[in-house]
């Protein structure tokens, strides 16, 4: 019982990181699969947070009358990979954009017919 | 005054001159800039080789705050033998991406082309220097986003899905390297290398760091195209501005190597990946058959710059092998091979970006009878394909020789014959080009016979490379010393890291 | 003690409009009365939590950034909720009276 | 009470995660993640991660949504086919979850203070960090103190993204004939919207400035100074956007950002300090710290703000030109 009581909430975030990652590589169309890649990357970020987290504790914030604060270290790290996923996603939206245009398709599938592997 | 900050200026130089370029605006200014920029962080970094082979370890607070509760940069013989190759590399591909690019890449983009760069090396100056864990996946992160934006920069379009499929399997390695990091950091509260590996040695290993490691490895393999997670390297490689395959073949891969050994030998330390995680079979099994299996994909290819992607699938191989030795004597190997591929791969993919330049194809048909149209090129052509063969007095031959030596050393007789077979397939594929260049007969259309020489800035570059070559075959006493005190230093540090237990 | 009872009923209300509101955008048959059941929620509801809210801070900062937060979104919600339904409008979607209409013609 | 919701909020995101594998209509398929970037938000606010929640919020729920949904109205919204080959996929997934699971077995317990994140490297910051840096706020301490060099990393980030974008796309050329575009109908939104733009620029500003003290800083305030302008373009049309916030004037910017940084670190050389040492920036080393952090949140902001500002520019650029054709 106290297994689950102490890891629910990381087997809960490998199972979404899981569903974002086969978004990733089963998905035919381009744009779901940036989508399935930021709910892997989402999920990361929920089990660094998961692990900063103190029972009882509060925002890392100074107030007055708090005594128990959770760590801030993964939320400064987790701030910077959310800055990184969205880059990410900028560049790989704007890619998913020119190949539209040039192939006219976005769909995995369809380039294998033609000339080029995706 | 700067000297105390000479380790932080290969990373910060480029990192100003990337937006300075940006604001210059002008496309000639931009390239001026970049190349000062680029060479000056070389001659700082071969200044730090010097020091590190001196004084063992330079360190770095940044910010001030001493390690663990700030960012450490650090530098050992091992980062700044890489650092030196990856600065001097760069200079020279901006200095031959001048001319090159005219002809890739639409006008109105080469700044960004430039920008673009800096950012690159910046990352990878990065991961070089970082002496922390996550700190070491931002910076990938930079050079990985600059690398999509350079592969994409190609004005052919499978170029673009190119660019997307490296974007997602380098993001998706990406992800996996931060879930590894995540897993160290809750076992050990900490994110400093040296830190972890105390850490490490005290707690002895746990699920939580094996599975950390096996998520580190899986995701450092796909930045540096280990079979069979190399599926983005040759469509990457075949359809990006030849500037870019040049930098990117002798560049990007190596710093992945480099990142891999310092997370199996400076964190983990050798007993635990390889005693423990039995990680060294699993290693060798995987270069053996990238060796073998990519040899052959090259050897079926018409594309040149497809040829020589999948003979860097290859390469990289021998590198691993050499790490999956684990012995001081395979790292050092892995390292000198990481330096001397670069230097050869470098070579070849400009004299590839010069014939695109003249003839505008880089198709085996193209080459026919440019041995006579094209001599300097070809000629250094011949000299990096004999150094991927590991002819003798080639620098392709001291780092065979070396990884050979070593494999005897732990009579794995097998496994040296099995390098000596590879490079046996090296052979055949380099001798296709060859054979085109120079005994088949040109095509006597119109177009072909106005071929001339390649432009002097892009030739510069292209013979410094191949006299590298053919000068640390013969003359081997920086390289091997530099690899050497790198691989005692990686792994004496890692004994007694896992001698504490 | 009497803000607080006064606050836990607003806010009681308050959630008992909300689960209304999504109840509709569930059960209720075409485009226009489902915007209309999701506007509660907007509406009343959020007027009636933070209410409920308010009460129970010292009426502090904390206090005057809750109404700010209200104010904003009595702006922004009933704006999203037009800007919904208009383009709906625009776009063709007919009303239930309508689609009954046609129906009817059809038949 | 809180594990409650913290459980509640896991089982609405697993739900919506299999929404999202599952779906074909790719515009629910966006609109879902953007529910589950919300949702995130949630936990992380219900973890105490308020920094990362605001981010969360503004950047997955706002910023990529954005992107996504323009990219959508580029290339369409089915997706035409899929499972052309799920069991590989299924395979690689299946192992990779069981290696995490395996992972988690001899994990420290969730939420134990004894585990080891929370004594080592941690304590300092929190116990320390008040004085040293003199800021309420521990987590814009470590990332712009600390870890400052982690910052400068993710800025370069977001500049490495806006030059990606524009050397794909390309920046909107400045078009006075197109001037009248807009949702020209929609009197309503037009009020509403000069009402709340200004409103929204004034709370980037505090966000930027009152980072130190509570949550927010400098890269929650570029993001929500950038959402002003693109409201306004969503509303008045990008030609009129492009007039009041000039392309070629964001790349400036956003090249000036990462300067302003990278320059207050390479000014602490100047005055005897290590890079990004601010103790150095003032005689008082809390003081110098003090300036030295709201000097690079405003290279962060400003930063931010031009990059995300010109992604978007140029996404909408082109869903323009396409409606034309």
């Amino acid at each position: 019982m106290s297994v689950i009581v102490d890891y629910y909430n990381y087997w809960v975030v490998v199972f979404l990181m899981m569903a974002g990652f086969y978004t990733v590589i089963a998905a035919n169309n381009l744009v779901k699969k940036i989508v399935g890649l930021n709910i892997f990357q989402t999920s990361v970020f929920i089990l660094y947070i998961s692990m900063g987290k103190v029972s009882g504790g509060s925002a890392p914030i100074v107030a007055e009358g708090i005594t128990t604060y959770s760590n801030p270290l993964p939320h400064v790290l987790i701030l910077t990979a959310i800055v990184v996923g969205v880059a990410t996603t900028a560049v790989g939206l704007a890619l998913v954009v020119r190949i539209k245009r040039a192939y006219g398709t976005v769909e995995e599938n369809e380039f294998k017919d033609k000339d080029d592997l995706i | 005054m700067f000297e105390q900050h000479f380790l932080i200026l290969p990373i910060v130089l480029p990192l100003m001159a990337a937006p300075l370029c940006i604001l210059l605006g002008q496309r000639q200014l931009a390239w001026l800039l970049a190349t000062l920029v680029s060479a000056l962080s070389c001659v700082i970094s071969v200044n730090l080789l010097y020091a590190a082979l001196d004084q063992g370890v330079l360190s770095y607070a940044v910010g001030g705050w001493a390690a663990p509760w700030g960012i450490e940069v650090r530098m050992d013989a091992a980062s700044a033998m890489v650092l030196s190759l990856v600065t001097a590399i760069s200079t020279l591909v901006l200095i031959y991406a001048k001319a090159s690019i005219e002809k890739e890449i639409d006008s109105s983009r080469h700044t960004l082309f430039y920008t673009a760069h800096l950012l690159c090396l910046t990352g990878l100056s990065g991961i070089l220097s970082t002496g922390d864990a996550f700190n070491l996946f931002v910076f990938l992160e930079i050079s990985s986003l600059a690398t999509y934006t350079l592969v994409s920069l190609a004005s052919d379009r499978r170029s673009l899905t190119a660019a997307f499929r490296y974007l997602v399997m380098g993001t998706i390695g990406a992800t996996f390297i931060l879930i590894g990091v995540g897993m160290l950091y809750m076992q050990t509260g900490t994110l400093n290398m040296l830190d972890l590996a105390d850490r490490i040695a005290q707690s002895g290993p746990s699920r939580t760091l094996n599975t950390g490691l096996a998520f580190i490895l899986v995701g450092v393999s796909v930045k540096l195209a280990l079979f069979p997670l190399h599926m983005w390297l040759p469509p990457a490689y075949t359809h990006s501005p030849s500037a870019v395959s040049a930098f990117l073949a002798s560049t990007a891969t190596k710093v992945a190597v480099y990142v891999m050994v310092r997370f199996i030998f400076t964190i983990y330390g050798v007993e635990y990946v390889f005693h423990n995680m039995g990680m060294d079979l699993i290693l060798l099994l995987l270069a053996i058959v990238a060796i073998f299996k990519c040899s052959f994909m090259a050897m079926a290819q018409s594309n040149v710059k497809t040829v020589l992607a999948y003979s860097s699938v290859a390469q990289i191989g021998y590198m691993i092998l050499g790490i999956s030795l684990a012995s001081a004597a395979g790292l050092m190997a892995g390292l000198l091979h990481v330096f001397n591929h670069a230097l050869m791969k470098g070579a070849l993919f400009m004299a590839v970006g010069a014939v695109l330049y003249r003839t505008g194809s880089v198709d085996i048909k193209a080459f026919r009878g440019l041995g006579k149209k094209m001599p300097l090129t070809m000629a250094a052509f011949v000299i990096g394909g004999m150094s991927i063969v590991g002819v003798p007095l080639t620098a392709g031959f001291v780092s065979k020789w070396y990884l050979v030596t070593a494999a005897l050393e732990q009579q794995h007789w097998l496994i040296a014959f099995l390098i000596l077979l590879g490079s046996l397939l090296a052979v055949i594929y380099i001798f296709r080009v060859i054979e085109a260049a120079y005994l088949k007969k040109p095509d006597e259309s119109a177009a072909s016979k106005d071929i001339k020489e390649a432009p002097m800035l892009m030739l510069i570059p292209m013979w410094v490379l191949a006299l590298g070559n053919i000068y640390f075959g013969l003359d081997t006493t920086l390289s091997v010393a530099a690899a050497e005190s790198a691989a005692q230093w990686l792994t004496q540090s890692s004994m007694s890291v896992g001698g504490g237990q | 003690m009497i803000l607080e009872t006064i606050s836990n009923i607003l806010l009681i209300v308050g959630a008992f409009f909300a689960l209304t509101g999504a109840y509709g955008l569930f059960k209720f048959p075409d485009f226009f009365t489902r915007v209309h059941a999701a506007s509660v929620t907007d509406s009343i509801a959020t007027i009636l939590l933070f209410l409920g809210l308010i009460l129970r801070t010292d009426f502090d900062l904390v206090a005057v950034k809750l109404v700010f937060v209200l104010v904003f979104v009595l702006l922004t919600s009933p704006t999203a909720s037009h800007a919904l339904a208009k383009s709906a409008r625009h776009g063709g979607v007919a009303t239930l009276a309508e689609s009954n209409n046609k129906d009817n013609t059809d038949g | 009470m809180a594990e409650l919701i913290n459980l509640l909020l896991l089982g609405m995101l697993a739900v919506t995660a299999l929404g999202v594998v599952f779906l074909k209509d790719l515009f629910a398929v966006v609109m879902l993640f953007g529910i589950y970037s919300f949702l995130s938000a949630l936990i992380f606010v219900n973890l105490d991660a308020v920094d990362v929640a605001f981010t969360e919020a503004a950047v997955g729920a706002g910023i990529s949504t954005v992107l996504m949904l323009g990219t959508l109205s580029l290339t369409g919204r089915q997706e035409k086919m899929s499972g052309h080959k799920t069991l590989l996929p299924l395979l690689v997934v299946v192992t990779t979850g069981a290696a995490l699971i395996y992972g988690t077995l001899d994990m420290p317990p969730f939420g134990n203070p004894e585990n080891p994140v929370h004594q080592h490297v941690a304590l300092r910051y929190i116990q320390d960090s008040p004085q040293e840096i003199g800021l309420p706020n521990m987590v814009t301490s470590v990332l712009a103190s600390y870890r400052g060099f982690d910052t400068l990393g993710e800025t370069a980030v977001v500049f490495a993204a806006a030059i990606g974008v524009l050397s794909l796309l390309g920046l909107p050329k400045q078009d006075r004939a197109a001037i009248e575009s807009g949702l020209e109908s929609h009197l309503v939104l037009k009020v509403v919207a000069k009402i709340i733009i200004p409103l929204i620029i004034l709370f980037a500003l505090y966000v930027q400035f009152h980072g130190d003290y509570g949550p927010g800083g400098g890269f929650q305030a570029g993001v929500i100074a950038a959402a002003a302008i693109i409201l306004y373009a969503l509303v008045f049309g990008l030609p009129l956007a492009t007039q009041v916030v000039q392309p070629g004037l964001l790349k400036a910017l956003a090249a000036l950002g990462v300067l302003l940084y990278a320059g207050t670190g390479v000014a602490s050389f100047f005055l005897g300090g290590n890079f990004l040492d601010y103790n150095v920036l003032a005689a008082d080393p809390v003081a110098g710290q003090h300036l030295g952090i709201i000097l690079i949140e405003l290279g962060v902001g400003i930063t931010v703000f031009a990059a995300m500002l010109s992604i978007f520019y140029a996404f909408a650029s082109k869903a323009e030109r396409k409606n034309i054709q």
